[in-house]
């Protein structure tokens, strides 16, 4: 059972299987986006309190979800990694963070540009917003700490550790924020999501969410084959698949 | 004849309390930072005693939060540096027993000497006296959970050249739940409110750090020491 | 020294560091009594290849092994056997030298000062024992670091480049104690570009890039 | 026509919705793009590296 799980794991088969699965990602998640953004824009009929600023929602709640569903995948990899020794957890480790890092930055641009009508200022302290904020850092921390060795090998340790103590500290860094945001304002702000969403706005949302989720594997499989080339130049099979 | 833990970290306690005390400009300095980044607030925005009094718990958490930065840079760096690091590593104690003892030493001699201090800072900032257990327990309980954060992040940059910017950027986002807890406890107590609530929270977060973070810290050791 | 007969065996151990492959291959065996000398052009990979054997650093492949197991399935008993001198004394220039002993050999067993004065004594230094290391000299400072290794009763040393900074009288008695060492049964893994003239028979091996 | 109009005036909303999708956009075609120039790079890399391992076996 473990050598087949190590088999699975080796460089070579993620290299060719995550060339193999990264067009079929891609299309999922370009037919599901395309559908999820026509119909979001178009046919969904406007929310009766927010107009249609609510269609925002549409791009800004998979890009936060995503911005924690990557930091999650990044935290699990480099702990299998650093766990059982398994280096490709490394290499997707690595993948996942720049990609993680843009979806959080879309996640608080397009909240704060939704903020500006609702709370009449792009940037009102919501706990969801700085929790979000708060993640941007971590994961600039993880990307800066793993640029910061010049043995690749050591940046990839530590960097999956840092990720880890992060995925530990994200829910204590929402529950303070909510917290605190509590303690000073009220719950006075609008939210974004409501419990009871229609069908006609919610289809849409779920093909979004479903369809940002095959986006991310698509585009993590592309960035894991250019991470594994690099960490695996020197072994056989890259000199062999490259033999002219 | 072999030596136990507590003997262990009893003995490098007494390494790291000894050498700070021959360094006596080294254990002011973070002292010194503090006083001068909290006298920096009222001169930046207004003397007024009121406006003060609002602003007060943020400007001592803050300038706590960043004197003690300062200092742990060098918590594993001067070891690292001189090669005792390895020794330590090798004295077939177990790396948690070290970060432990390295830790405690470090919290005795920046934080305590901050929660010493910080009536006197208190003072300037126009906060009342009723709040000054409050603010101590708080800053007390605050340095001992940043310390433990700050062994993880000087763990992991100790090889590192230029690892101070890199510390803060790491240590800073996993310290923002203390900083939160602690100021507000401080901020309802000169409120007159209960800041039991508060101080829960913050102990719990020292708790749950105490617990982890030696075992995380030792495995970035472990990492860098490479 | 402690009882029964040990050994150390280094099993095909390879180290990269970025690009290069530093360690390809290493093997060897050392047994109680027996000293190895390692030499070889700078960046050869002696210091790695301590560092390995120390457990500091983790090889890419092969395996470390004390008296069969792997090392880091006996980290602690293994620690406790070995002394390590990497090329820097690792002393704290603001302890005194006795202190620096106390802190440092004080960590592997219960040590009375006495010893460690006596210890100083033996390797020279007697007179610096309540000097912080930051006055002494490079030389005085390596007396130090050899009276630490000695002071630890391993049975195992590890020596990085022992002979920089000594004079002759420091040299011989370095080779001395070597000779002591190996003669009571200890290992001993000595990374030196001079000759080791000891009387007993010593192994050595070059290390190539 | 009016509908068209409406559907890009978002109901007064348009400042917020379309940079709002348009940044959403954009970080995807930004994905797209630096996971091929990262793959390529990578290639680059091992190229010239298998290229000087040739070259020093000959």
């Amino acid at each position: 059972m473990w050598t087949w799980f190590y088999r699975l794991a080796s460089p070579p088969h993620v290299y060719r299987t995550a060339a193999a699965l990264a067009p079929w990602f891609l299309a999922l998640a370009a037919a599901m986006i395309g559908y999820g953004l026509i119909d979001g824009l178009v046919f969904a009929p406007p929310d009766y309190q927010q107009g249609d600023a609510f269609r925002i929602i549409y791009v800004h709640a998979p890009s936060a979800w995503l911005s924690l569903f990557a930091y999650t995948t990044m935290a699990v990899a480099g702990a299998i990694a650093l766990i059982w020794r398994i280096k490709v957890g490394f290499a997707v480790a690595a993948a996942a963070a720049p990609i993680g890092a843009s979806f959080t930055l879309a996640a608080l641009v397009t909240g704060s540009l939704w903020g500006r009508p609702m709370w009449g200022t792009y940037w009102a302290w919501d706990p969801r917003l700085t929790s979000e904020l708060i993640l941007l850092f971590l994961y600039f921390g993880v990307i800066s700490l793993r640029k910061a060795f010049e043995d690749p090998a050591r940046g990839d340790r530590a960097a999956a550790l840092l990720g880890v103590v992060g995925v530990i500290n994200v829910p204590i860094v929402h529950f303070s924020v909510t917290w605190w945001n509590s303690l000073h304002q009220g719950a006075t702000l609008a939210k974004f999501g409501k419990p009871t969403m229609p069908g006609s706005m919610l289809w849409p949302l779920l093909a979004m969410l479903l369809g940002y989720m095959c986006f991310f594997g698509g585009v993590l499989c592309m960035r894991l084959r250019g991470e594994v080339l690099d960490r695996e130049r020197q072994a056989v099979w890259v000199r062999e698949a490259l033999a002219p | 004849m072999n030596v136990g833990a507590w003997r262990a970290m009893r003995l490098i306690l007494q390494r790291e309390l000894c050498l700070s005390f021959r360094r006596p400009d080294q254990l002011l300095q973070p002292l010194v930072f503090f006083l001068i980044v909290t006298t920096l607030f009222p001169l930046a925005l207004s003397p007024q005693l009121s406006l003060l009094r609002d602003m007060a718990p943020g400007v001592l958490w803050v300038a706590a939060l960043l004197s003690s930065l300062l200092s742990l840079e060098a918590l594993f760096k001067v070891d690292a540096d001189d090669g005792t690091l390895e020794q330590l590593a090798l004295s077939a104690q177990p790396l948690y027993v070290i970060v432990i003892a390295k830790t405690m030493a470090h919290w005795l001699v920046s934080g305590v000497a901050l929660v010493v201090m910080s009536p006197l800072v208190a003072t300037a900032l126009a906060i009342p006296v009723h709040a000054f257990a409050t603010m101590m327990a708080s800053l007390a309980l605050g340095t001992l959970t940043l310390s433990w954060l700050g062994s993880i992040g000087a763990g992991l940059t100790v090889g590192l050249r230029r690892g101070g910017v890199l510390l803060s950027l790491i240590v800073l986002p996993l310290a923002m739940p203390m900083l939160i807890f602690g100021a507000s406890a401080t901020d309802r107590a000169i409120g007159g409110e209960s800041p039991a609530g508060a101080l829960y929270f913050l102990a719990a977060l020292c708790v749950f750090t105490s617990s982890l973070a030696p075992l995380a810290a030792s495995a970035a050791l472990r990492i860098t020491l490479e | 020294m402690n009882g029964a007969p040990r050994s150390l065996s280094i099993e095909d151990i390879h180290v990269w560091r970025g690009d290069r492959h530093v360690l390809r291959g290493v093997s060897f065996g050392v047994e109680s009594g027996q000293l190895m000398h390692i030499w070889g052009a700078n960046g050869t990979g002696k210091t790695t290849l301590l560092r390995v054997v120390c457990g500091l650093l983790r090889p890419e492949q092969g395996r470390v092994a004390w008296s069969g197991q792997a090392i880091d399935g006996v980290r602690a008993e293994y620690q406790a056997a070995l002394a390590y001198v990497s090329h820097e004394p690792a002393l704290k220039a603001d302890l005194t030298a006795l202190e620096n002993l106390r802190y440092s050999v004080g960590l592997k067993r219960r040590v009375p000062e006495a010893e460690l004065r006596a210890t100083l004594e033996h390797c020279g230094v007697g007179a610096c024992a309540e000097l912080p290391a930051r006055v002494l000299s490079a030389g005085q400072r390596r007396r130090v670091a050899m009276a630490r290794v000695l002071a630890m009763r391993a049975l195992l040393w590890l020596l990085d480049e022992p002979f920089t900074n000594l004079d002759a009288a420091g040299s011989a008695l370095l080779l001395r104690m070597l000779e002591e060492h190996t003669g009571q049964g200890g290992l001993a893994l000595v990374v030196a570009h001079r000759e080791l003239d000891l009387q007993r028979p010593i192994l050595r091996m070059e290390l190539c890039a | 026509m009016i509908h068209r109009t409406g559907f890009w005036a978002m109901g007064g909303y348009a400042r917020f919705v379309w940079p709002s999708i348009g940044f959403a956009v954009a970080v995807l075609v930004w994905n797209l793009w630096s996971a091929r120039r990262h793959h390529a790079r990578a290639l680059l890399r091992a190229r010239r590296t298998a290229a000087m391992a040739r070259s020093e076996k000959s």
